[in-house]
């Protein structure tokens, strides 16, 4: 059971790597699926390790993806309003808000 | 009537209120008003000396409850005694004429109304004061007399030195003042009670430590020592010449700076408890005494010899009144305490005399220097007169009122050859002066003819009061003659402390006749017959001579040793205030808020420094916080990840890990270091573009 | 096949299955009337989330679909903040359903609904999958709703930074979930509770994991709390997004973080509040980042020249105080956090709304163009600052009765168990940064009410926003001189949430 | 009902106000004094009342309540009046009506102007006849917020400075309250906010909560009086405040931090007020010395006027330190009551001169008694007050604060305490020669004419109370006697 | 997975790709390399998803994943991205930062997997029965009737705000 958690957790550090230095902002949402990845494989090692019999993890897994899929949809829709807007997706475009 | 003394200085405030509220556009119906009144009082107090002579001096009081506190009897009540007694007589008696005379004196000042008010108001309050029973009340009237003295002395207030005067007046009784309050508290917390015969009745039953008492007493006395205007708070009273001459004549010179002596007098069982305490209340008497004497002889402003002189006059009785006490402490009382009361009054009339006098001196010829006079006799006889007579009393010339007082003083430093031959010397300049002063003003050839020849003898309104305190300046120290058994002497004394009647010293008389008749004739040579030059002695005694006409320098010292650090530690305070205290609320609270101007920043950095600096930091944490909110969503990311990192890491060494806290430590500021650092960079990157990008889109 | 339904108590789900009706309704509504049908739209949903409210109102305790769907005290505490703050934020659109999006009225309206529908779904969870899609119900539409001017570059810079602070917190509370849900076998927050409470007490640890998953869960929620270090989107998104919807995120998504993090960590990790079960406590670490929240927000809004920024901050700073409440973990915290944002939302939504009117006449959102705007608009100026003197917690408004509160479970806590002493010098914090905090309320008052010259700006009100403002003052009002009632509802909180009084 | 009209009917008038037609500043005017006459009314007939039918006991009159508030926190609705309070109700009551007619001048937005005279009223009211904290913090709170619209909107150049200035001091401090409050609330058993129950239960907690508390409530009431280091704000708020505004901080909100001190922390933690006497005394006496430095350097009339509160509220912490003595705490009740009516009227008379002259530089100034004699002839008066001349009120309280003083605490500090007594005579002469005695430039103010009849009619009163305090305080000792006993009984716990 | 039974080889050569593959979408610097490295690495995660028995899981993330979010991500490379222009880079400066934090993550996150003493009791891979599927099916229609409905509402959500973002106005 550890490999697989080790390797969600290698994997979840790799996403979150992507997030925080991608310059592409469709960069960031490649990231943050191999992210939900990560946490879909922890659900289900523990769905097989911990408590099979109630297939909980599995059901959050499927949740999740349905979710994942929700999210780049909307998030897709605003990538392509930046694009819209400035007529390139990196994040460098949009800090016109701080301090 | 002694029943109903207290309405003789209720009538007198009676007129304060009507002139102030109804007389005041009627000037004759207000100066008509305010002399009825003080004459109605003025015959109550000769009935009220009257019955208490009839009484043997058997002292009458009545008070009522001021304010019902635990453990402090405070009271408001009125003591007739023959000190007050005598003393009435004399307030009212100087009261008179003064107000008679102001008729004269004041007529066509816009302000005639006022002035009679004000002299009212004062008649009530020391009325009051003379009255009061115990130690609270009279220290209300005695306030009450700075403040109509404060008022009276700025009366014409449009003169920049007359503001000056009555300010200075003030606050330097008021310094004595605070002495006195502290004595008045140290009564409260030994004796519980402030009535003269209930303090005095514990104090002799040894509620205090002889160390307290004799502190309590020289706080007492200190409150004298700014009122009659003693070493060293002396120099109010020459200034305080700047009110109207009838204010010198009843206030500062009669009646208000003799409320020092008289507050000695009336706690003289007090002093008598402690030697020490009435030894310097003597010698404080004594140092003044010759000091004012020493100045007054060099002096050209007419009232400011008389000033000086009072002040002389008024350490003259101080000092018998402190002799007294230490004698009686010692178990051999002296005749000082009638010597000094009995000069209080005998000074009162000659020397409100003197300054009616030479107030009516200035009427006529509209100066107060004494080099501009001269030769006045033949223009006004009658002034001339009675200053003569006045100066003949003062210098204690037989039969003279003052010869008969002074003669006491002398009596009463007997057993002090130090005091004895001073007091000489003191008796001698005294004469010396006050014939200068007649000479140069009378006699001799008028020095400024423009004002010689417009110099007039005053109305009959201002010499008839001269005449009758002249009549008073000779008779009055008739009932003190030592020959008298039942004079003055047993009065005062009331079965206390009195000390053996002896026979009258025929050689001390002698003795102090003729040092009076040397001073005049020093003077007469001097400046009637001029055969010995005044320069010259000045030029040999310079030093002395220049002291003496500095007034010893002491404004100069004063201003400089206490006005100017005081107020520049109450400017140090305020800028103190405004730059520290408010300066460290403002930094704290965020109120100065221009900082983007880079120098202001710096003066606010530099000047305010350390104590702003807690603002400062409270300031950059909001920056720098700020500074974290780079506008980029990843940097928000990064920010996020690597908290929960720390958080994680930190956490995480607590079960288990080895690293030990401190590798943690650096971890944690290496971590947080590296992410602002990073953010710095960001921002300056992402500045740089848009900057970039601006210039791209224009 | 068999299908051993459970036992659905539709009946207690029935205001959000009207919202949802109702919002399909609208958006059917919009797009069959051409877009052309004004201000009906808005009365529309006005009309809706009152309606729900009264269904709510009339729908009692109890359990549904098996243990997943719980109405209790806390649900419909919060589900009434829900509907409240959305009725606000609908109320203060109507000017830029008028003016700005004309032509996606219908969508802008259902999202809200849809949001709030979500809201209400997570407050009535009861285990962490339906918790989990209920946040993310609430977080999708609102991701859409800040990028809504979409020709708005801010705006849409607010829209995508939401979404990618928003996605990848929500990466991380899966991350952190699937952890307790490792180690208790379980998604059902009760009996989770009990698991985990076993499984500690017969391995001694539960295990060091459990610091993870409470750091990982912590920063996703935050994200919705705006709780530093995972407040940072939020001045932006404030600024950014229009002006009805950064109300309502600052408050009904904010209500929907806190009745999240109640259900987790409260009810969830029940044990693990303490410092005794160092390392794997939270209620040091939440301690620390209310700390931090209130410092934060109250020194950098000081700063702050754009009042949407500005009131940014402010929330990252009042969510300090709520979470004093939270941490005291008493009863009265629980009431006390309910009964704060219940302040809040009046508080909050009005001065939205206030800047949105504002905003709409001028254009402008710099506190300085606020000047002298008592002397033309005097109601608006009026209200506005009783909206931030309540904020800042002055009596007698109900922001001060929250604040007062919540400091006060803050020192019942710290005085019933030693080992939370720290609560006094979280409480000591709070009330220092308050002071802070007046003085950026107290500017934009000083702004209003003491210039010399008159605003050139003169405000007109349509009917919903003057009633979105009365209502918020009123609330503020009654409530704060009249708690009582509220008091006595939110009171019930704790137990919801398992804590005893 | 007597005491909750005192805070209901300003409450109402606000209402009235605001509600009046836009153009009708005449009749707001009237309506607001006459509306806060009531209150000011009934003050006098509680004064009139307690003196003759209660004042013998030191128990609470005309209590109202305990009424159910908030049940769930045990909060009530509590109001009575004691010894200490009534003095003070009959300040605010009459500070508040003659600020009102003072008012008059007020042009700009006068509406509102009055509309926060009145709120303010109310919260004054409030906070003395308050006997549950939690309506007292709330009271105590209310009214800082149309104090900082009165100061912000209506006050001079630095208004927005001052404004701020004061909200956030006084806020800090109160803050510091309520930590106090929540400790002791949670402390009680049952939970409980009445401050009478307090009173009685708080000498048993444990010695450092008691420190605790007892310091919080210190720095809050500190503030509020204003105790040196705590006073920065004041000269500002009242330099900067509209006439009428400064003489209600300076009678009333100054009064607040010693009423509190005597009604809430003095008698809850008498082992700690023990423990820290010598130091507030300490305080007590910088104040007097500080404040009375501060008053002889400044150049501006009414920061002179502003400082010299500092010296004043000095002597009411030196008597406040002095706990066991009756007569000291007699004394700080006078003194309040005294430095209400004597600062209240030097801040009218100061308005007066501002009117006319549109400065209030010293300097700028000389020989007005030419000019104006009835008003040299007040300010003369009030500033011989305010210098604890004999026959007005401020002799009377400085008397006793020393002489209870003197009793109990440090002697040696008490004397340096004593010089404040010279300083003060020290600022006041100096003020009345630079600005009504000397030359008269009569190009400059040839044509500043005299106090006229409105403005005589507020100082009046208080002019005749100040004397009949000075001359006749019996009635006023006796008002409170028994409380003070009674303050002093528990002090001694 | 130790015992090199093939489960074990064959976890190895998933996590292998994945993480290569994972790596190489984060570092990658032409997006659209990205996207299909993307692809490949969804794809191994199914194939976990099988050895963990969860075959219906990953029928589902091929379907959904593959199929689904990653077309949709290429397209809307293909849609926003000028293929021609070369960029420096696509890593921005937070490198190192970025590195640093995750490297710290994953190994802390390891550690704290490897010490947490709960699962090394029970580090033992149960059976999931034949009928999982059934019974998966049968719990999203009863015990997750209520998620399932909500997470369609959620669908619906984001098609409408999808829609709503994405669409041209008229104007």
């Amino acid at each position: 059971m550890f490999y697989y958690l080790a390797l969600a957790a290698i994997l979840f550090s790799i996403g979150l790597f992507g997030v925080l230095t991608r310059r592409n902002t469709i960069g960031i949402l490649m990231s943050l699926e191999l992210m939900f990845n990560a946490a879909n494989i922890n659900f289900v090692t523990f769905n097989k390790y911990i408590a099979a019999e109630a297939l909980l993890g599995e059901m959050f897994a499927i949740f999740i993806i349905v979710v994942a899929a929700a999210e780049a949809a909307v998030g897709l829709a605003i990538v392509l309003l930046i694009y819209r807007n400035w007529n390139g997706i990196d994040t460098d475009n949009y800090n016109v808000m701080k301090w | 009537m002694t029943k109903y003394s207290f309405l003789i200085c209720l009538i007198p405030a009676l007129s304060f209120v009507m002139i102030v509220f109804f007389l005041r556009w009627k000037e004759k119906l207000s100066a008509g008003w305010s002399i009825a009144s003080i004459l109605i009082s003025w015959v109550m107090s000769i009935i009220v000396l009257i019955e208490t002579i009839s009484r043997n001096g058997q002292p009458y009081e009545a008070s009522y409850r001021f304010i019902n506190l635990p453990g402090i009897n405070i009271e408001i009540g009125i003591l007739v005694d023959a000190l007050t007694a005598i003393m009435l007589v004399v307030v009212t008696t100087v009261g008179a004429c003064v107000e008679i005379y102001s008729v004269g004196y004041m007529r066509g000042d816009s302000l005639f109304s006022r002035f009679f008010a004000y002299l009212s108001l004062f008649l009530f309050s020391m009325l009051g004061l003379v009255l009061a029973n115990n130690f609270f009340m009279i220290f209300i009237f005695w306030e009450l007399v700075g403040l109509t003295s404060y008022l009276l002395i700025g009366f014409w207030f449009e003169k920049k030195s007359a503001a000056n005067a009555c300010k200075k007046a003030f606050i330097t009784t008021r310094i004595g003042d605070l002495g006195f309050l502290v004595g008045l508290f140290l009564i409260a917390f030994y004796c519980g009670t402030f009535n003269y015969g209930d303090v005095f009745a514990k104090l002799s039953a040894g509620v205090m430590p002889l160390g307290v008492l004799t502190a309590t007493a020289i706080f007492v006395f200190s409150g004298a020592v700014g009122k009659s205007a003693q070493f060293p708070l002396h120099v109010w009273l020459p200034d305080a010449m700047e009110g109207p001459t009838p204010v010198s004549a009843l206030i500062h010179a009669a009646t208000m700076v003799a409320a020092g002596v008289y507050l000695v007098a009336r706690a003289m069982p007090m002093f008598i408890g402690t030697g020490n305490g009435a030894m310097v209340v003597a010698i404080i008497g004594l140092i003044t005494s010759l000091l004012a004497a020493t100045i007054a002889l060099t002096q050209n402003d007419i009232k400011r010899v008389l000033a000086y002189s009072t002040v002389s006059q008024l350490g003259y009785m101080i000092m018998a009144l402190g002799l007294y006490g230490y004698d009686t402490y010692h178990g051999s009382p002296s005749v000082g305490y009638f010597a000094g009361t009995f000069h209080l009054m005998n000074h009162a009339f000659f020397k409100g005399l003197l300054f009616l006098a030479a107030g009516s001196v200035i009427h006529g010829i509209g100066t107060n220097d004494i080099r501009e006079m001269g030769g006045l006799y033949p223009k006004m006889k009658t002034t001339a007169i009675t200053f003569m007579i006045a100066s003949l009393s003062i210098s204690g010339i037989f039969p003279f009122s003052g010869f008969w007082s002074k003669d006491e003083i002398v009596a009463s430093t007997l057993h002090h050859p130090v005091f004895l031959i001073l007091t000489l010397t003191i008796a001698f300049m005294t004469a010396f002066y006050m014939w200068r002063l007649c000479f140069m003003t009378f006699t001799g050839k008028p020095r400024d003819l423009d004002r010689f020849n417009h110099a007039h003898e005053s109305p009959r309104v201002m010499t008839w009061p001269l005449a009758f305190l002249a009549f008073l300046a000779v008779v009055s120290g008739w009932v003190g003659m030592p020959w008298l058994h039942h004079g003055f002497s047993s009065f005062v004394y009331a079965g206390a402390h009195a000390p053996e009647h002896h026979a009258p010293s025929y050689a001390l008389m002698i003795i102090s006749l003729c040092v009076a008749l040397s001073g005049i004739g020093l003077a007469y040579l001097m400046y009637y017959k001029k055969s010995i030059s005044p320069e010259a002695i000045g030029q040999r005694f310079r030093l002395l001579y220049k002291l003496s006409f500095n007034k010893f320098y002491f404004d100069e010292i004063y201003q400089v040793a206490i006005i100017n650090p005081i107020m520049s530690i109450a400017r140090f305070m305020w800028s103190f205030d405004v730059v520290i205290i408010d300066g460290a609320v403002n930094g704290t609270a965020w109120l100065t808020i221009l900082l983007s101007d880079i120098k202001q920043w710096f003066d606010v950095w530099i000047i305010d420094g350390a104590v702003n600096g807690s603002g400062w930091v409270v300031r950059q944490i909001g920056d720098g916080l700020r500074f974290i909110q780079t506008g980029v969503a990843q940097s928000y990311a990064l920010t996020i990840s690597a908290l929960v990192v720390l958080f994680g890491l930190i956490k995480f060494e607590l079960v288990y890990l080895t690293w030990s806290w401190p590798i943690m430590t650096i971890i944690f500021v290496m971590g947080v270091t590296a992410l602002i650092l990073v953010s710095r960079v960001v921002v300056t990157r992402q500045e740089l573009n848009s900057d970039i990008s601006k210039e791209d889109k224009v | 096949m068999e299908f051993a339904f459970p036992e659905y108590n539709l009946r207690l789900m029935a205001p959000e299955i009207f919202l949802f009706l109702w919002a399909l309704l609208i958006v059917g509504y919009d797009v069959t009337t051409k877009r052309k049908n004004g201000a009906v739209l808005g009365y529309m949903t006005l009309a809706g989330l009152m309606i729900t409210g009264l269904i709510l109102g009339l729908t009692g305790y109890g359990r549904g679909f098996g243990n997943m769907f719980v109405s209790d005290t806390a649900a419909k505490f919060f589900k009434i903040i829900f509907l409240g703050s959305a009725f606000m934020a609908v109320g203060s659109s109507f000017d830029i359903m008028r003016e700005k999006i004309v032509n996606h009225r219908g969508e802008f309206c259902g999202l809200i609904l849809l949001s709030t529908v979500g809201m209400m779904f997570l407050s009535s969870s009861n285990e962490l999958l339906s918790l989990y899609i209920g946040l993310e119900l609430t977080t999708i539409p609102l991701f859409v709703l800040a990028a809504f001017y979409k020709d708005d570059k801010l705006s849409v810079e607010a829209g995508i930074k939401y979404f990618i602070i928003g996605a990848f917190s929500s990466a991380l509370l899966l991350y952190g979930i699937s952890f307790l849900y490792g180690l208790s076998g379980t998604t059902d927050l009760v009996q989770m509770k009990i698991n985990i409470a076993i499984t500690h007490l017969t391995f001694q640890n539960i295990g060091v994991i459990l610091i993870l998953a409470i750091i990982v869960i912590l920063a996703g929620i935050g994200f919705k709390l705006a709780l530093p270090p995972f407040h940072q989107w939020v001045p932006d998104v404030y600024q950014g997004s229009p002006t009805p919807i950064a109300a309502f995120l600052s408050v009904g998504s904010k209500a929907a973080g806190l009745i999240a993090f109640a259900k987790i960590f409260v009810n969830g990790l029940y044990a693990f509040h303490h410092p005794d079960m160092a390392p794997n406590d939270w209620g040091r670490l939440v301690a620390l980042m209310a700390v931090a929240a209130m410092i934060l927000g109250n020194t950098v809004a000081i700063r702050q020249k754009n009042i949407k920024r500005m009131l940014g901050y402010s929330a990252i700073a009042q969510v300090g105080y709520i979470m004093i409440g939270m941490v005291a973990m008493n009863t009265i915290g629980m009431a006390s956090m309910g009964f704060y944002i219940f302040a809040y939302m009046f508080a909050n939504m009005g001065a939205f709304a206030a800047v949105a009117i504002f905003e709409d006449k001028t254009g402008s959102c710099e506190i300085s163009s606020y000047a002298g705007l008592s002397k033309t608009s005097p109601l608006l100026a009026a209200t506005l600052s009783v909206f931030l003197l309540s904020l800042a917690g002055i009596p007698p408004m109900a922001g001060f009765m929250a604040k007062f509160y919540v400091f006060a479970a803050g020192i019942k806590a710290a005085q019933n168990d030693p080992a939370l002493h720290f609560m006094y010098w979280v409480v000591g914090i709070g009330l220092l940064t308050a002071v802070f905090s007046l003085y950026y309320y107290a500017n934009v008052i000083k702004q209003m009410y003491f210039a010399k010259e008159p605003s050139p700006h003169k405000v007109t009100f349509n009917i919903p926003s003057l009633t979105v403002l009365l209502i918020g003052l009123a609330g503020l009002l009654v409530f704060g001189i009249y708690p009582e009632p509220v008091l006595h509802f939110a009171s019930g909180i704790a137990n919801s949430f398992g804590l005893i009084p | 009902m007597l005491l909750s009209s005192l805070i209901f009917i300003p409450l109402l008038g606000m209402v009235v106000v605001m509600f009046m037609p836009k153009n009708s500043n005449k009749a707001v005017k009237w309506t607001a004094t006459l509306i806060s006459s009531i209150p000011m009314l009934v003050s006098f007939w509680i004064v009139w009342d307690y003196f003759f039918s209660h004042s013998g006991s030191a128990a609470m009159a005309y209590v109202e309540g305990p009424f159910d508030w908030i049940p769930i926190l045990n909060i009530h609705y509590y109001l009575g009046v004691d010894g200490i309070s009534v003095p003070m109700l009959f300040l605010t009551g009459l500070l508040s009506t003659i600020s009102l007619i003072a008012s008059f001048g007020i042009n700009k937005r006068v509406k509102e102007y009055f509309a926060f005279f009145l709120l303010l009223e109310s919260g004054m009211m409030g906070v003395f006849v308050s006997l549950d904290f939690f309506l007292f913090y709330v009271f105590w709170e209310v009214m800082l917020v149309p104090m900082y619209f009165l100061i912000g909107i209506w006050g001079g150049p630095r208004k927005e400075y001052a404004a701020i200035k004061f909200f956030l001091y006084t806020l800090f401090g109160s803050l510091f309250m309520l930590v106090s409050i929540l400790i002791l609330y949670f402390t009680s058993e049952p939970h409980t906010l009445n401050m009478l129950t307090l009173i009685e239960i708080s000498p048993n907690l444990s010695h450092t909560l008691q420190m605790v508390c007892f310091v919080f409530f210190f720095v809050a009431f500190a503030i509020k009086v204003p105790v040196w280091p705590f006073h920065t704000w004041l000269p500002d708020a009242h330099v900067e405040a509209p006439t009428a505004v400064s003489v209600i901080l300076a009678g009333v909100l100054l009064k607040m931090g010693t009423y509190a001190m005597m009604r809430i922390s003095w008698p809850m933690f008498p082992w700690a007020l023990r423990e820290l006497s010598f130091w507030i005394a300490i305080l007590g006496a910088i104040g007097i010395i500080y404040g009375a430095l501060l008053s002889i350097a400044q150049k501006d009339l009414k920061k002179l006027v502003a400082y010299s509160s500092v010296s004043h509220m000095g002597y009411c912490m030196l008597a406040l330190a002095a706990f066991s003595s009756v007569t000291a705490i007699t004394g700080v009740m006078f003194q309040m009551v005294s430095h209400g009516l004597i600062t209240g009227a030097l801040f009218l008379l100061v308005g007066v001169l501002y009117d006319r002259a549109h400065t209030r530089e010293i300097a700028a100034f000389g020989g007005l008694g030419v000019k104006v004699p009835v008003y040299t002839g007040l300010m003369v008066l009030f500033g011989m007050a305010a210098l604890g001349l004999p026959g007005m009120s401020g002799f009377v309280s400085e008397f006793m604060i020393f002489i209870g003083a003197f009793s109990v605490l440090n002697k040696v500090l008490v004397g340096i305490s004593v010089l404040g007594v010279v300083l003060g005579a020290t600022y006041i002469l100096r003020m009345v020669q630079n600005v009504f005695l000397g030359n008269f430039d009569k190009e400059r103010w040839g044509d500043l004419t005299d106090i006229n009849v409105r403005e005589i009619i507020t100082v009046a009163p208080l002019a005749l109370l100040t004397l009949f305090i000075g001359i006749y305080p019996k009635p006023l000792e006796t008002l409170m006697s028994a409380t003070l006993q009674n303050l002093v009984d528990l002090l001694a716990r | 997975m130790t015992d090199g039974s093939q489960v074990g080889i064959v976890f190895w050569f998933l996590s292998f790709v994945i993480l290569v593959s994972g790596f190489m979408v984060v570092s990658l610097k032409n997006i659209f390399h990205c996207a299909l490295f993307l692809v490949l690495c969804l794809f191994s995660v199914a194939g976990i998803f099988i050895l963990l028995e969860a075959e219906f899981l990953a029928a589902v993330q091929i379907l959904i994943y593959v199929g689904a979010i990653s077309i949709l991500l290429i397209f809307a490379v293909m849609l926003t991205t000028n293929m021609a222009t070369k960029k420096v880079s696509q890593s921005n400066e937070n490198v190192a930062v970025g590195l640093f934090v995750s490297i710290t993550f994953a190994m802390s996150a390891i550690l704290l997997i490897d010490k947490t003493s709960v699962w090394r009791y029970r580090d033992q891979a149960q059976n999931i029965s034949e009928g999982a599927i059934v019974a998966l099916g049968k719990s999203l229609m009863t015990q997750f009737i209520l998620p399932f409905e909500v997470v369609s509402v959620l669908l619906l959500a984001a098609m409408i705000g999808a829609i709503v973002l994405a669409r041209r106005e008229r104007s």
